[in-house]
């Protein structure tokens, strides 16, 4: 039969699912897979009304191996959307893919820069945001220069890009002797101790970074043990998110991080979506596992207002058409020139939380999104 | 006079680096040393070697709970699994032929693969803690800076490393068939001993060196989905550079790369990316056109 | 007319002298041989003349010009070519694609630009040359495989398909059994007189019956020099090969 | 004699093999599905990389990691023709063929005095340098994420541009099979046998008067532009390319097959280096998570299976499969003739 | 003492050895002779176990050893002299001779044990290269530093392949007067030789090899007293006088 991509006559509907489940990024795509799971694990493995087909594919290290099992999702599965995706190259790999196949693609954390968005949205952020939100409290609390660090690719040059632009517009001086931040080769370094003798030599009164992952505990753990560790550390969120804290240990005491989401936020979705987490899973959900579970509501919505025959395009314009979406990270909503969340960030803190360590939100920054 | 005034100051910001570089260069020696003798002295490219690392590393995490029993329990469970490993690998090394460094490659690196791939599972993918005694963890003073005092215990374990591996290959006998099997297998058969016996003994203690140090590196180059592939990539650049089997020349590789990955990184930032490759593929470029132009007799 | 001349070659290995300021001068078309204990430096000097080593002290001379810099490689192309004691062929090609490849550079080709062409015309070459040494029934065979005698009839193929003028044979009979050895003696006698030959060998009988002058080294030495029957009756000789035993 | 009866046999078996593999490639798309269509363009540039490979570490005996600093250099400079210049193949490919030369020239000095294990590392190294350098040049390559947005390409002027993947497909199809063609006529002439010499025993060669350094740069600089070429191919089959395309995992896995394919046969290059890429594709599609574990597991059972690769010197000890080695006729008759 | 009972042998390529057979008591010499290419040496290391025997028997001290991996055989007393000196080019003479020296096997049968000193009295040259590594000797040291080995292991069955190749005439003259000693003292050894007057001179028996049958195989005694057959089978023409005019190789003929 010539039936609509992805969708069947039984009234079911094919997702795909791209992420890494093996590699480097293999923890976050995990959680990536986990989050969008529970979605459908606590709604009876329906979206939109729909029995849902999930096909999942393995994203890998990149672009390189992404590609591939994208296009299988895409040309053999014939998913009527596509979810997921880890790295930024590999969703800027997939693009052509979906332009030629025409499917949405609802990523849940990588987003490069993308000159057509028409087809793409993102329930995670953009990566200069972070720093955006947290630049008015660095520069409000930090009583002199910040030094800015980040790994060199495109993922460090963004997160940095959105703290060091915010932070000059208000005023702030960076500490690095050139003005500009310093990008560690990436993935290469693990040992940070050079770059700790020239912050300290800047007389830095704070540091802002951005790392993740396996460079995020090495990062902290050689901060802690360095000349420096008395300086205080803001960080996007990923620096302490998710397993690498607990890995970090007791190195991760104090970090202040900036993110969109933290397990202690107080509100019923998140209430709701933690419990379910827990009942599966060890310790808290993540930002990753929340962007994805997010990403599963939003196709929810979209595919039930897409009508009796939720094409890919349908699903496409009925996500245009969302509108406010509730979600354990508060309410949020897509950008209409950017098609990512405009959504609120949130200050948080390395805290003993009973026996282990945990990010604790100890308050609001800004709204951001465009 | 002016430059005389500056000195301190500008000599300052390096110092730590500088020992640093020791340091990790040591610990780079270290994490390499099953590699120098595989396939430095030995000749058996192993590709598993980050694996026979990230075995021990694992241990550690696993073992270790910040007590110094613990420590010598982990070293003791991370040797003997990477040696145990590392004879099976002996074992599935049996029809490959000495020297035949290709297919050396393709089946230890399908090993590496695999068994990276189980080893996360068991582990999960998340980098596990590891805890050292907590006379370790703590910081030292070093020239008015703080370091790291873990960083300096491989100063020590580098040190003796070094020497017995110099010894074992030098002065035994064992140390002898080794090198004699590398040149001739068969004539080696024909002294009576079995080289699939010096061919498993030499996996086996590559093997138990990467344990230990995956067990004592843990701490700094600690295990997770990576460790495998930067743990083997430095050690392969290690003893290449090194002139695969010299322990000298080893030694004064390591530190070099120590250096460049601190020193240099501190002296030329920008160039930072760049510099391990760049001066690795420019040493041994020199070295190879040395080679060459002193023409070798047949 | 001299063809080669080496001056005062001196090569040391560390305090061991292999060679200790020798000379030696082979004039075109002449067969000299160069015989001596073991461990006498003859290989060394065989190393120096054809390039692979590098003499601390002293001048190699060929066809007038100075070629102390060259390389083997350029002075194969000049025209020395040699054998190696122990025979150094190529394992993986066949015997005759041996022979092809050590033809190519010295090849006279009608249609060299032409794809393929100097390789067939290295390859007319090639037949010939293995008949000569009764390899024809192996010559398809991978040299690797052949037995030691083989590959060293190989290289002497080999040698003679790069057009020497001066020839470098290091014990091309050792290993050899009568009937190649018949054979190989043979070749040398009708090789033309535009070849000059310097041999190394250990079986006197040959070396007399071959060569036109005899050097005698001795540690690095040059012990004696002079016809093949000054040779034989010198009792110089006869002491030194005596004293390399004791 | 028995031995060339049964090289003939294998020779004309590997003849047939071989024709029925390019026809089943040649109407393989109107066959399959168009992803694996998409799959099969892909892994045709990668194999003639993986030919490249081949060519470099089987027959020049320059065994290299670094295949894809000129892969790379082909297929950027491939894609900045392709947006701002021609979208015509035959340009994108000379462009790309001569950018992967000229990146292979550059690297010749580093390269053709160094032998072995430090070629491999030399090669890898040059491979990282290049993989760092795209990923920070931004205004020409994108940086890390890679460029997309590569217009489709016309295969020659006045021709409609390939817009899908049948189309994508033969194309590659064509280009790699002329180029192959190309190389194993090179390999017949004197260039081929005089590096398989060199690759066998150099200071033997040089000892024949051959120059040795120049005939491996030839080879070094040929095999760029052949991965060059690919680098073409890569960007027409996935109008996307970023630094992670020419990471050190490509060179690894090419390299495996080169070995899986037998190092010094380009066919067998090409069959391997395209098997090793399609699997692991493959296998990152059906079998999320568990692709390096088969993959690894299937190249440890391949040095078992395969008789490339495992052991010469046990040929040594195996027993003689082949009927016994019977003196001929000719061989007898040379002996009363010497017995003069 | 060793036995070879109609022992075929061979590479992938085809079969080399068909059906040797041979019988050496212990304490005697037999010598094997043949033209290149005979399966002389396929013959010896079929014997060391490096080629595998495909069918036949190889006996040491009554023991059936064929199959058997090399190392084992060497275990059982077998040394080896190998064509073409096989030295480890890595190791010094010293180290060399350190490991193969074996003093807990039993001394080779009859006469005293072999030590270093006593093979450094025998080899003198080596004893002023104990330094030196494998790859630096000149080819006759290394022949010299070959047979050490050997003997150092306290062999009880020698296999030597063509031992005096790259030797002076007066030392290989010294290492042939010494195998006959040694063979008086019981050892037995299968000598593998090109020159047959060398090989005549110390041999019980002598054996020739051609495409791998063996086509004759006497008492040298009997070979001395009518060597017609034997010298025409290996063709030992004498060194041909120098021809006049021979043609000249075709090679030169375009010569200008
Ligand atoms: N690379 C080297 N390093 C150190 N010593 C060397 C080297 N090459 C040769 N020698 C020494 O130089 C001396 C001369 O060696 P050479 O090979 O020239 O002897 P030879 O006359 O050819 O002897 P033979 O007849 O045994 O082949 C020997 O004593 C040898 O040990
Ligand atoms: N590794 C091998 N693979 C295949 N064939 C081989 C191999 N080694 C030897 N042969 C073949 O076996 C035959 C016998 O070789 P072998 O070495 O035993 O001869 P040999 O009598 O010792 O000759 P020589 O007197 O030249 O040493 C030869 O035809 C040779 O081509
Ligand atoms: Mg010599
Ligand atoms: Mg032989």
């Amino acid at each position: 039969g010539d039936d609509a991509p992805g969708t069947s006559a039984g009234g079911s509907i094919k997702i795909g699912l791209l992420a890494s489940l093996s590699g480097t990024y293999q923890a976050v795509g995990t959680e990536i897979r986990d989050g969008f799971q529970l979605y459908l694990d606590t709604h009876d493995g329906k979206l939109g009304g729909r029995q849902v087909d999930l096909v999942v594919a393995d994203e890998g290290n990149g672009a390189q191996t992404a590609v591939p099992a994208a296009t299988k999702l895409l040309k053999q599965d014939r998913v009527s959307a596509l979810t997921g995706i880890v790295g930024g190259g590999s969703v800027a790999g997939v693009t052509p893919v979906l332009n030629e196949t025409k499917v949405p693609l609802v990523g849940s954390n990588g987003r490069p820069e993308l000159k057509d968005v028409s087809r793409i949205w993102h329930t995670s952020y953009l990566s200069d945001e972070p720093g955006a939100a947290i630049a008015q409290h660095v520069r409000d609390n930090v009583k002199g220069s910040v030094y800015a660090i980040g790994p060199d690719y495109q993922g460090g040059w963004d997160e940095l890009r959105g703290f060091t632009d915010a932070f000059d517009k208000i005023g702030g001086k960076l500490a690095n002797p050139d003005g500009k931040t310093t990008f560690t080769p990436f993935p290469a370094t693990t040992n940070f101790l050079p770059y700790f003798a020239r912050i300290k030599a800047s007389g830095a009164a704070a540091v802002y970074t951005f790392y993740a992952g396996s460079a995020a505990v090495d990062f902290v753990k050689q901060y802690a043990q360095s000349e420096i560790k008395d300086i205080p550390l803001y960080a996007a969120g990923f620096l302490t998110e998710g397993g690498v804290l607990n890995a970090q240990g007791e190195a991760a005491r104090d970090i202040y991080s900036v993110l969109n989401y933290s397990p202690d936020l107080d509100n019923a979705e998140n209430r709701a979506f933690v419990a379910a987490w827990k009942a599966k899973h060890d310790g808290s959900p993540t930002t990753y596992a929340l962007a994805s579970y997010d990403a599963a509501a939003v196709l929810d919505r979209a595919i039930g207002a897409a009508g009796s025959d939720p094409t890919p395009e349908a699903i496409n314009t009925a996500i245009g058409q969302l509108g406010q979406i509730a979600s354990p990270r508060g309410t949020w909503q897509f950008s209409t020139t950017t098609h990512s969340p405009v959504q609120k960030w949130y200050l948080r803190q390395v805290r003993q939380d009973g026996r282990a360590l945990s990010n604790t939100v100890v308050g609001d920054l800004a709204t951001v999104g465009r | 006079m002016i430059a005389v005034a500056a000195g301190p100051n500008r000599i300052d910001p390096y110092l730590i680096p500088a020992l640093d570089g020791v340091a990790y260069g040591l610990l780079v020696f270290v994490a390499a040393s099953g590699l120098v003798f595989c396939f430095g002295v030995a000749n058996i490219l192993n590709l598993a070697h980050g694996l026979l690392y990230a075995i021990g590393g694992y241990t550690a995490a696993a073992v270790l709970d910040g007590g110094w029993a613990s420590l010598a329990l982990a070293l003791a469970v991370g040797v003997l699994a990477a040696a145990a490993a590392g004879a099976l690998l002996a074992g599935l090394l049996t029809p490959v032929a000495t020297g035949n460094h290709l297919s050396q490659a393709l089946l230890t690196f399908g090993v590496a693969l695999a068994g990276g791939s189980l080893l996360v599972a068991g582990f999960g993918p998340d980098d596990p803690q590891v805890r050292v005694p907590a006379a370790l963890e703590g910081s030292v003073m070093v020239a008015g800076h703080r370091y790291a005092a873990y960083r300096l215990v491989f100063i020590v374990v580098a040190a003796v490393l070094a020497v017995a591996l110099y010894l074992v290959v030098r002065r035994t006998r064992a140390g002898m068939l080794v090198r004699a099997a590398v040149d001739d297998p068969e004539m080696v058969a024909c002294l009576g001993v079995s080289p699939a016996r010096i061919r498993a003994g030499v996996l086996a203690a590559a093997g138990a060196l990467a344990g230990a140090a995956g067990v004592l590196g843990a701490p700094i180059i600690g295990p997770g989905t990576d460790t495998a592939d930067t743990v083997l990539l430095l050690s392969l650049v290690v003893v290449v550079l090194g002139g695969l089997g010299s322990m000298a020349g080893t030694l004064l590789a390591a530190l070099a790369i120590g250096e460049i990955q601190t020193l240099g990184v501190a002296l030329l930032p920008s160039a930072a990316p760049f510099l391990l490759f760049a001066a690795m593929a420019a040493v041994l470029a020199v070295r190879a056109r040395g080679l060459a132009g002193r023409w070798r007799t047949t | 007319m001299t063809l080669l001349n080496a001056q005062e070659i001196s090569v040391r290995y560390g305090s061991l002298a292999a060679l200790d300021g020798v000379d030696l001068c082979v004039h075109d078309g002449q067969r000299h041989a160069l015989i001596g204990p073991n461990g006498a430096g003859k290989t060394t000097l065989l190393n120096v003349i054809g390039g692979s080593t590098r003499p601390q002290r002293g001048t190699v001379r060929f066809d007038g010009r100075d070629v102390g810099r060259l390389g083997p490689g350029a002075r194969a192309r000049r025209g020395i070519n040699r054998i190696h004691q122990r025979p150094a062929v190529f394992p993986t090609l066949t015997a005759t694609e041996n022979v092809v490849v050590a033809a190519l550079p010295r090849v006279i080709a009608r249609r060299r630009w032409w794809p393929g062409g100097r390789r067939r015309a290295a390859q007319h070459l090639a037949g010939p040359l293995l008949e000569q040494m009764g390899l024809t029934a192996v010559a398809a065979e991978p040299a690797g495989h052949l037995a030691h005698g083989q590959r060293r009839q190989l290289e002497i193929a080999m040698a003679l398909a790069g057009r020497p003028r001066l020839l470098l044979l290091d014990e091309p009979a050792s290993g050899l059994s009568a009937i190649e050895v018949g054979r190989l003696v043979e070749l040398l006698q009708a090789l033309p007189r535009a070849v000059a030959v310097l041999l190394v060998e250990h079986r006197l009988d040959l070396v007399y019956a071959l060569s036109d002058t005899v050097t005698v080294l001795r540690d690095g030495q040059t012990l004696a020099a002079g016809t093949p029957d000054e040779i034989r009756t010198s009792p110089l000789v006869r002491q030194a090969y005596a004293d390399g035993v004791a | 004699m028995a031995d060339d009866m049964s090289g003939e046999v294998i020779r004309r078996a590997r003849g047939a093999v071989a024709a029925l593999v390019l026809a089943g490639l040649v109407v393989a798309p109107w066959v399959v599905d168009d992803y694996t269509t998409a799959l099969l363009a892909r892994t045709l540039a990668l194999a003639l990389v993986g030919v490249s490979v081949a060519l470099l570490t089987g027959v020049a005996g320059l065994p290299t990691l670094g295949q894809t600093a000129p892969y790379a250099a082909g297929a950027y400079a491939c894609a900045v023709v392709g947006s701002r210049i021609s979208d015509v193949g035959v340009v994108q490919l000379v462009v790309a063929a001569g950018a992967g030369a000229l990146l292979a020239a550059l690297t010749v000095p580093l390269v053709v005095h160094a032998r072995g294990v430090i070629v491999l590392m030399i090669t890898l190294a040059i491979g990282e340098l290049v993989v760092t350098v795209l990923g920070r040049w931004r205004s020409v390559t994108g940086g890390t994420d890679g460029l997309a947005g590569i217009p489709a390409v016309r295969p020659f002027w006045g021709l409609p541009a390939l817009a899908s993947d049948q189309a994508r497909y033969l194309y590659a199809l064509v280009v790699v099979a002329t180029l192959i063609g190309v190389v194993l006529v090179l390999l017949r002439t004197r260039a081929g046998l005089v590096l398989r010499a060199g690759r066998d025993d150099e200071t033997r060669l040089r000892a024949s008067g051959h120059r040795v350094a120049l005939h491996l740069s030839g080879a070094h600089i040929a095999a760029g532009a052949i991965a060059g070429a690919a680098g073409s191919l890569l960007v027409v089959a996935q109008q996307y390319i970023s630094p992670a395309d020419f990471g050190f995992d490509t060179s690894a896995l090419l390299l495996l097959g080169v070995v899986i394919g037998g190092t010094a046969s380009v066919g067998g290059a090409l069959v391997g280096a395209a098997l090793v890429i399609a699997v692991r594709d493959w296998l990152f599609g059906v079998l999320p998570g568990y692709a390096p574990l088969v993959l690894g597991a299937l190249f440890v059972a391949t040095v078992y299976l395969l008789p490339t690769g495992v052991t010469r010197a046990r040929g040594r000890l195996r027993p003689p499969a082949a009927p016994a080695h019977q003196p001929t006729a000719a061989e007898q008759a040379t002996v009363p003739e010497l017995r003069r | 003492m060793l036995t070879v009972d109609r022992l075929c042998a061979g590479y992938a390529g085809g079969i080399v050895l068909h059906e040797v057979s041979l019988r050496v008591r212990p304490g005697s010499i037999q010598a094997v002779v043949g033209r290149n290419g005979a399966g002389k040496s396929t013959l010896v290391h079929t014997i060391a176990g490096l080629v595998r025997a495909s069918s036949g028997r190889v006996e040491i001290g009554g023991v059936h050893v064929a199959g058997r991996q090399p190392h084992r055989i060497a275990q059982s007393g077998v040394g080896l002299v190998p064509q073409g000196r096989r030295v480890f080019s890595r190791l010094t003479v010293a180290e060399h001779l350190h490991l193969a020296a074996a003093p807990w096997r039993a001394p080779t049968s009859g006469g005293e044990g072999w030590t270093v000193a006593r093979t450094l009295e025998l080899l003198p040259r080596l004893a002023v290269r104990l330094r030196h590594r494998g790859c630096e000797l000149s080819g006759g040291e290394q022949q010299m530093l070959a047979i050490a080995r050997a003997l150092l292991g306290q062999p009880r069955v020698l296999l030597l392949d063509e031992p005096c190749e790259g030797l002076s005439p007066d030392l290989a003259a010294r290492v042939r007067e010494l195998v006959n000693g040694l063979a008086a003292d019981g050892l037995t050894v299968l000598l593998v030789e090109q020159q047959l007057q060398h090989a005549i001179e110390i041999a019980d028996r002598v054996a020739v090899l051609e495409y791998g049958r063996v086509v004759y195989d006497r008492p040298t005694a009997e070979a001395r007293r009518d060597p017609a057959p034997l010298a025409a089978m290996l063709s030992v023409a004498a060194v041909a006088p120098r021809p006049a005019n021979r043609p000249t190789p075709r090679l030169w003929a375009d010569t200008p």
